[in-house]
């Protein structure tokens, strides 16, 4: 049975595009039954599990042609359902919360992981949700629901410093909920109630400018809020920093995809018309901004978790450059998403990979000096790392170089060359810091020597913690070179738009 | 199919080499050794191909890469794969962790033949940051005590640079719409030519290195191992004179001229000044390493002369500043793994202590101050008198530049191989049979190549001449 | 002969293979090598002698081709060039022959004849080529054979520094001399000498004076001329037969030899010649003052070599390049005689200080003899060669400039008296040494009866020489002749009166002009004030250089931004000081902001 | 038009209060104000354009669900921190920084 014979097969299966979704949600609830027996690992596998199916079923619809079912759900889901760019940067979703808990959540207290789990997965499900909305409203709530979840699982470090963290952001989230609920009743107030993208696109275009201007203006703010880009990112180190590595790998990587995706639907579907065309110029700054800021402020720091938080706001400003582009075309966006996708698998993998040191070494205090000669102990995990590193770097044989690539480069199209200059010195500072971690994982002696320290951390043996950031490193060095042999069609092929 | 095995070849072998490394610590060397050779018999295949062909070019394409291999990237894939054989044997008596230092060694081969035979811009950028990985981890790993801060800076330092010019070669992909290297279809317009070149030029001119910006590559060399060090001399900063032949020049011609003054400049302030560095220097690793800062200024002079002879002399430069640096980087790693001590003030009489190293090492002095007869000597004088045709009197400078390189080579021989015998070094051992065999070969490579340059400029002709139509320039 | 005639390069491919075969057998069989080494000289000589007789085949080949423009290189061997192989063949034979027995007790024998032979090797090619760029190579490769063997004995540091003065002296002169070939080449197009020669005449004058002095810079580095003198008198440290070979004979006549195989570039320049003829007038009577004190017996050697170059480059300058090239014959004779003899005498005393010698004349019968002949010989008494070759010089320079004619004749009383000076002092009077001295093997004195036998006979070959060169042969010039005999026996009377019974009159005078004294012997100070000026400052200006210039501005400046952007980051990350109430001010202020811009941007 | 103006000026006492207070229990109303005077904002508009009542009030409802969430897990916040560490001004929430 050839993959076009199984593809065939699967084909009426994958044209449900809730199904992910729906597996996802399921697995949720059946985690959170298992964990009320106190059957928590099962909990956690089971979540795990169900994001593993999702993803691979998301996957599917990426690669073969769906034709979009038209039933009462898709019309509010409708986007997703077209497959192409929004399922493969679902699946990339998916496979970054799979990745999270698949680690088990062991750095989380005992009681608390099957919860964590559930949530993870009906967060990953919102996530698809924000990406596929076709209908602000819809959109809104995804964008809620994802922040509440946000501020559970930065709760659920279970120290002073995780609840200090989780309250701050609190606060800063409902700020910007406020904006976007304020957003929103003036762009659908003004447009009689009709919230679709379709309906609002038109009545937009006969709306009053300034008030378009203005309900855009505190959309796109309470989304840069979520993308954690400059003015709005006060909350990102702190949540890095203080979350436990498990859950910090899902609100790194597949809320922030899910995010990404959002925002540039909004860019697309909705300001296409001349009126919004100076927002394209904010985001622009704020791009700009995001690069400085982030790439300057993780030069100083010493803890590896903050330090990802900031090259997280560094990022951001990449994906904002690759978004900012005026007149937003498909390669544009699909530039974004494959952006998107490559950093949010580095993220996880980078994250998951301190899970695995985490628990493992219980004496890691989470700083860079921690880490130092851990290569010799646990060689395959730091690897992993390493490759991740790389990776958000943009060093080419890994994912990130192809993301980077294709984002400066729609940039450099668009005439921006001051924008692609500032990213790409960025991107080369920023290996100042990544590369401080890698250094001291292998160049640096560990002060305790390099006896292989004993196990105590966790009670589970080190090779079952460690797959998640093998499969996590696999796929992003598979993406790096795959591109080199097979040619750069496989790439568009996942995130093109269809 | 041998252009797409020169680059799998050395992948393969690292691969083997470190997974032997793990369980025999023994075994990696015989397969690095191997695996040196056999890629060194591959470029001598392609070679013959190469001769065979027609239009002396040889190219191979999957769907993903487009490899060409022509005159100018000919003389230094051979370069690289008989430094290759030659690190391997300089490290054959590594015993920190074998099997990932030769590996890496193999890896960093694979990176810079996929640099040499990139027909396409990506796979040229992806070549040319593929490099900064392996010799991250191996001046990392096996430096010496300031091997952590010299191991970031390296990468730093050069990938700012190679960012830059990744932003230069998307303007270029973006005007010109296609990524395949070769002279440009629809012209670029002057306006953006002028500071297209330095865009792209910068990368490539940080890693030549050119005078100001070469403050990398003391600290990389002296902390580097042997065999790293010969890798880096002898084929990393060929990447920058060939970049800058093969992807600056063509796609900015216009720029090129305006800039090429700038370039003399700056190539002849680096002949004076790396020389004048390197006497006075006191570490002799860091010595030699600016003595390729001021071999390298023949390069960057010869390529800014913008004529056929002048390229030539670039090539014919970097053939023979890789065979010295690296005879000369072999005989320093030898003989500090011998003495565990760089400074120069403790060395005297060694000359009558170990007379074959002496020898050598006089040999190589005489090598690289460009003594007629020896490889330096062609290039330096098409350089110089190129150089004097393009610029005039400037090439004073140069002039002195060449005399000055005599005297720290020739204080270096008086101090470390003539003189009273040092007594701390009287039990020394002479050079080993390994090393021995591995200089023979360069002093060899040297002789013949000083003696006949024209094999090297029978390579490159083709494409130089045809480089020289592209641009209209002169002879 | 004929195998001769049909490939030149033999003169450089033997010699060549010799050294390398010399030095692969290395140590053990350096018995049996050294007399292979005679090969080398004896080939370069046979192919002179082929040249000499005419119709030799001239070989060339592309050496540097890219696209339409090459540069070739090749050997062929016309009358100047066979009249030096000659020389070099006759001279290096000698010299290898005596050097059997000089070194017979050195261990390291096979790298000293390799390199003899190496030398033989450069020094043919130099002579032959016929481009600019071969006799480049030849030079330069020339100059390695004497650093290395001036430092032969590279334990003693003395002679390690000598070698490196002597290369880095040459290589300034090499400076000028490739700017030269660089100018030729942008003017003329080819380094072709025959090219170059006949495109001469259509230069600009500018550039064919520039291009000749250029030239005649690295001549003057070559042959220790005025001021890039400063490096002979120290290549003493290096074997006497080396000194013989090429500190007096080939290596140092190859300046001459430039200049007169590029002589139409310099006939078309006035300027150029004046300047050749003055430094070589200077440089003759400097040097001829300062061997007039010298005690160390190889130092007055050195010193005479000079001022004789400097004879023959004021021929040159004047005009007679035939007249110099038939002195530098002469003097390459009688001045490796008077080497070797000094060779055999330090071999028989075991010290090079004429003050510790003394009465040697009954000791060493054959080398005295053979000393005084290459004494009078350089004195210039009429039978011997000098007399003719000198005379010659001093009629051209006369013709030219007479002054400059009248200085020569200074130089030449100078000339005459330390020559005889040194001969009273080492070789009559009373015995000052320890251990009586013994005479050489035959090994070593054959060559200094060879050699005395020469400077006899050469005088009356003049006018076969200056055929050889195409030039017709011109009778004597009785004036200057008597002239220049007259000088030669006031200094050889002088230099016998002031010296007798204990050196009395000698004492006083030196003690009256203590002062003077002092400062003519060290080479009127110009040594130590080149230390000064160049060599010491030059390492301080080099340290200086590399902690300012590059650790301090270039590197500082590279790790000052890297400082820089951790300090930015530093002040960035202060950002997050912790309060809540910023963070949210920071929210709704980074809203208004952005509002400003967009409506700023979308007015 | 009076609408628009009220409800421009509870948001801003809402954002008012958010950021001066120091109490995070005052910050959560004050949010509830800023949410709740959006709502009433939103209604007012789409009553102005003429939408259909049903669908306005629809949406006024999810926006009030949401507000509610946004409360209840504030509230949750605001007791893990007291039970836990006895904090409940911002002030005392400065430890993680840097």
């Amino acid at each position: 049975m050839s993959f076009a014979q199984i593809m065939e097969f699967l084909r009426p299966m994958l044209s449900i595009g809730w199904l992910p979704a729906a597996v996802a949600c399921s697995a949720a609830v059946a985690g959170l039954v298992a964990d009320m027996f106190d059957a928590e690992k099962t909990g956690v596998a089971i979540v795990a599990g169900g994001l593993a199916i999702a993803a691979l079923v998301s996957f599917g619809a990426a690669i073969i042609p769906v034709s979009a079912s038209t039933t009462l759900i898709t019309t509010t889901f409708g986007l997703v359902m077209t497959g192409g760019a929004f399922a493969g940067l679902a699946c990339i979703v998916y496979l970054t919360a799979f990745l999270s808990c698949g680690t088990g959540l062991f750095s989380l207290r005992a009681g608390s992981r099957a919860s964590a789990a559930a949530l993870i997965g009906a967060g990953a499900a919102a996530g698809q949700v924000l990406l596929g909305a076709s209908d602000i409203l819809v959109l809104f709530i995804a964008l809620e629901l994802l922040a509440l979840i946000a501020y559970a699982l930065v709760a659920s470090g279970g120290n002073d410093r995780s609840d200090e963290a989780a309250a701050r952001y609190f606060v800063q989230g409902s700020v910007a909920t406020g904006l976007a609920v304020l957003g929103v009743a003036v762009l659908v107030g003004l447009s009689a109630g009709a919230s679709g993208y379709v309906e609002l696109g038109t009545s937009l275009a006969s709306m009053v400018p300034g008030a378009a201007l203005l309900g855009g203006m505190l959309l796109v703010s309470a989304l840069a809020f979520k993308l954690g880009a400059f003015p709005f990112h006060s909350w990102v180190p702190d949540a890095y920093e203080t979350a436990p590595a498990g859950t910090a790998a899902f609100l790194a990587a597949s809320v922030k995809a899910a995010a990404i995706g959002g925002f540039t639907l909004l860019l697309v579907r909705l300001m296409t018309i001349p009126a919004f065309l100076p927002l394209v110029m904010a985001v622009r700054i704020i791009a700009a901004a995001s690069i400085v800021f982030g790439n300057l402020a993780a030069l100083k720091q010493t803890s590896v978790g903050r330090m990802l938080g900031y090259s997280a706001i560094a990022q951001v400003g990449y994906v904002l450059v690759g978004a900012g582009v005026s007149p937003i075309s498909t390669e544009s966006v699909a530039a974004v998403f494959l952006f998107a996708a490559t950093y949010a698998m580095g993220a996880a993998t980078a994250f998951v990979a301190l899970e695995f040191f985490a628990t493992g070494e219980p004496t890691w205090d989470g700083s860079i000096g921690g880490l130092a000669g851990i290569a010799s102990k646990h060689p395959a995990v730091s690897g992993a790392l390493t490759v991740a590193l790389l990776s958000m770097t943009g060093i080419p044989l890994t994912a990130g170089f192809w993301g980077k690539f294709f984002v400066f480069y729609g940039a450099a199209q668009n005439g921006l060359l001051w924008l692609v200059i500032t990213g790409l010195v960025g991107s080369a500072i920023s290996f100042a810091y990544y590369g401080r971690v890698i250094r001291s994982m292998y160049i640096d002696v560990s002060a305790t020597g390099n006896e292989v320290a004993a196990e105590q951390g966790s009670d589970v043996a080190p090779r079952v913690r460690a797959w998640p950031s093998l499969i996590g490193a696999a796929v992003v060095l598979f993406a790096g070179i795959a591109p080199l042999i097979w040619g750069l069609s496989l790439v568009y092929a996942l995130f093109a738009f269809r | 199919m041998t252009l797409l095995g020169l680059i799998l070849l050395p992948l393969v072998g690292a691969a083997v080499a470190w997974i032997v490394g793990r369980s025999r610590p023994t075994a990696p060397r015989f397969v690095a050794i191997v695996t040196s050779v056999a890629v060194f018999g591959l470029a001598i295949a392609a070679l013959v191909q190469v001769l065979q062909s027609g239009d002396h070019a040889l190219s191979a394409t999957t769907k993903g890469m487009l490899l060409v291999l022509d005159g100018l990237s000919l003389p230094l894939v051979l370069l690289t794969g008989l430094l290759g054989v030659v690190a391997v044997t300089a490290s054959w008596a590594m015993t920190d962790r074998p099997g990932v230092h030769h590996a890496l060694l193999l890896a960093l081969e694979a990176a810079v033949m996929t640099v040499f035979l990139a027909g396409d811009l990506i796979l040229f950028y992806v070549g040319w940051e593929a490099v900064l990985i392996p010799m991250f981890f191996l001046i990392g790993g096996w430096g010496h005590e300031n091997r952590r801060h010299a191991a970031l800076k390296f990468f730093l330092y050069t990938f700012v640079g190679s960012v830059l010019m990744l932003a230069g070669l998307i303007v270029v992909m973006m005007t010109v719409k296609s990524t395949v290297i070769g002279a440009p279809t629809t012209a670029i317009d002057l306006a953006t030519q002028s500071w297209l070149f330095w865009l792209v030029a910068i990368g490539m001119l940080v890693k030549i290195p050119v005078f100001p910006l070469h403050t990398w590559l003391p600290d990389a060399h002296v902390e580097a191992p042997t065999a790293g060090s010969i890798m880096l001399a002898g084929v990393l900063l060929k990447m920058g004179g060939y970049g800058l032949m093969r992807v600056a020049i063509p796609y900015a011609p216009a720029g090129f001229a305006a800039a090429s003054p700038v370039l003399g400049a700056f190539g002849s302030a680096g002949i004076i000044y790396g020389a004048l560095m390197a006497f006075a220097q006191v570490d002799l690793k860091r010595l030699v390493a600016y003595s390729s800062v001021a071999h390298m200024g023949f390069v960057v002079l010869g390529i800014a002369t913008g004529t056929a002879l002048g390229y030539a002399a670039a090539m014919l430069a970097m053939v023979s500043h890789g065979l010295v640096s690296a005879l000369l980087f072999l005989l320093v790693g030898s003989l500090y793994e011998r003495t565990h001590t760089r400074e120069i003030a403790r060395f005297g009489g060694l000359g009558a202590r170990t007379p074959r190293w002496g020898g050598l090492f006089v040999f190589a002095a005489l090598a690289s101050l460009g003594l007629p007869g020896l490889s330096g000597f062609p290039g330096e004088l098409l350089a110089m008198i190129q150089g004097f045709g393009a610029f005039g009197w400037w090439m004073v400078f140069a002039a002195i530049g060449a005399l000055l390189g005599a005297v720290y080579n020739l204080s270096a021989v008086r101090r470390v191989v003539h003189g009273e015998r040092a007594p701390e070094w009287d039990a020394l051992a002479d050079i080993t049979r390994s090393d021995t065999i591995a200089a023979i070969v360069l002093c060899v490579g040297i002789v013949v190549i000083g003696v006949v340059p024209g094999l090297v400029l029978r390579l490159t002709d083709p494409a130089v001449t045809l480089l020289v139509r592209a641009l209209g320039g002169g002879s | 002969m004929s195998l001769f005639a049909s490939n030149p390069w033999l003169a450089v491919a033997v010699p060549f293979v010799v050294a390398v075969v010399i030095a692969m057998l290395g140590r053990k069989a350096a018995g049996a090598t050294q007399w292979i080494a005679v090969l080398a000289p004896l080939t370069a000589g046979l192919v002179g002698v082929a040249g000499l007789q005419g119709s030799v085949t001239p070989v060339s080949a592309p050496w540097l081709a890219q696209g339409s423009a090459s540069i070739d290189v090749g050997v062929t061997v016309d009358g100047l060039s066979a009249i030096m192989l000659v020389v070099v063949g006759v001279v290096a034979t000698m010299v290898v022959v005596f050097s059997v027995g000089y070194m017979a007790h050195d261990e390291s024998k096979a790298r000293y004849f390799s390199l003899l032979a190496l030398f033989t090797a450069a020094m043919s090619l130099l002579v032959m080529s016929t481009s600019l760029v071969t006799l480049f190579v030849g030079w330069e490769l020339v100059g390695a054979c004497s650093y290395l063997l001036i430092g032969f004995w590279y334990r003693k540091p003395s002679a390690a520094s000598a070698a490196v003065k002597a290369f880095l002296t040459t290589r300034v002169g090499d400076v000028g001399m490739l700017l030269g070939l660089a100018l030729l080449w942008k003017s003329t197009g080819s380094l072709d000498i025959a090219a170059i020669t006949a495109a001469a005449p259509g230069l600009a004058a500018g550039t064919a004076t520039l291009a000749a002095l250029l030239l005649f810079m690295g001549a003057a580095g070559k042959s220790a001329q005025f001021p890039l003198h400063i490096w002979l008198p120290d290549a003493m440290e290096g074997p006497t037969p080396v000194s013989a070979l090429i500190h007096a004979a080939t290596m140092v006549a190859a300046g001459v030899f430039l200049i007169a195989r590029m002589w139409p570039l310099f006939e078309v320049s006035e300027t150029a010649r004046a300047v050749v003829l003055w430094i070589g007038v200077f440089t003759a009577i400097f040097a001829a003052t300062i061997a007039c004190v010298q005690s160390d017996i190889k130092k007055v050697l050195a010193y005479s070599t000079i001022s004789q170059l400097g004879f023959m480059f004021a021929a040159l300058g004047a005009g007679a390049w035939g007249a110099a090239m038939f002195h530098l014959v002469t003097h390459a004779a009688f001045k490796a005689l008077l080497f070797l003899g000094s060779g055999s005498v330090i071999h028989g005393t075991g010290t090079q200080d004429i003050r510790q010698m003394g009465g040697l004349a009954r000791r060493m019968p054959v080398t005295t003899v053979t000393w005084v002949v290459g004494v009078a010989a350089l004195a210039g008494i009429p039978p011997l060669a000098g007399f003719f070759s000198k005379d010659a010089v001093l009629a051209g320079v006369f013709h030219a400039a007479p002054a400059a004619g009248v200085v020569l004749l200074g130089a030449s009383l100078l000339t005459a008296f330390y020559a005889f000076r040194v001969t009273r002092v080492a070789f009559f009077g009373e015995s000052r040494a320890e251990n009586p001295a013994h005479e050489s093997p035959l090994s070593m004195t054959g060559p200094l009866v060879a050699l005395a036998l020469l400077a006899l006979v050469l005088g009356f070959l003049g006018g076969a020489i200056l055929h050889a060169l195409g030039l017709e042969a011109e009778g004597l010039e009785t004036a200057v002749a008597g002239a220049s005999v007259l000088v030669a026996v006031l200094g050889i009377g002088a230099g016998m009166v002031l010296y007798a019974a204990e050196f009395a009159r000698a004492d006083a005078l030196r003690v009256r002009f203590q002062q003077l004294h002092d400062f003519v012997l060290t080479g009127w100070g110009f040594d130590a004030l080149v230390q000064r000026v160049i060599v010491g400052p030059a390492s301080t200006i080099a340290g200086w250089v590399y902690r300012v210039i590059d650790r301090a501005v270039i590197d500082g400046g590279v790790e000052g931004i890297g400082m820089g952007t951790r300090f930015l980051g530093k002040v960035a990350s202060g950002l997050q000081s912790g309060e809540t109430d910023v963070y949210a001010s920071l929210v709704a202020v980074g809203f208004i902001v952005l509002m400003g811009i967009v409506l700023w941007a979308g007015r | 038009m009076t609408i628009l103006v009220l409800c421009a000026l509870i948001f801003g006492v809402g954002m008012y209060t958010v950021l001066t207070r120091r109490e995070i229990i005052a910050i959560l109303a004050g949010v509830e104000l800023m949410l709740g005077s959006a709502n009433v904002l939103f209604i007012a508009l789409a009553s102005f354009s003429g939408a259909d009542p049903g669908v306005a009030g629809a949406i006024g409802l999810v926006i009030l669900v949401v507000a509610a969430a946004e409360a209840a897990v504030g509230l949750a916040l605001v007791v893990t921190l007291s039970r836990r560490s006895k904090r409940s001004s911002i002030d005392e929430l400065t430890e993680v920084n840097g």
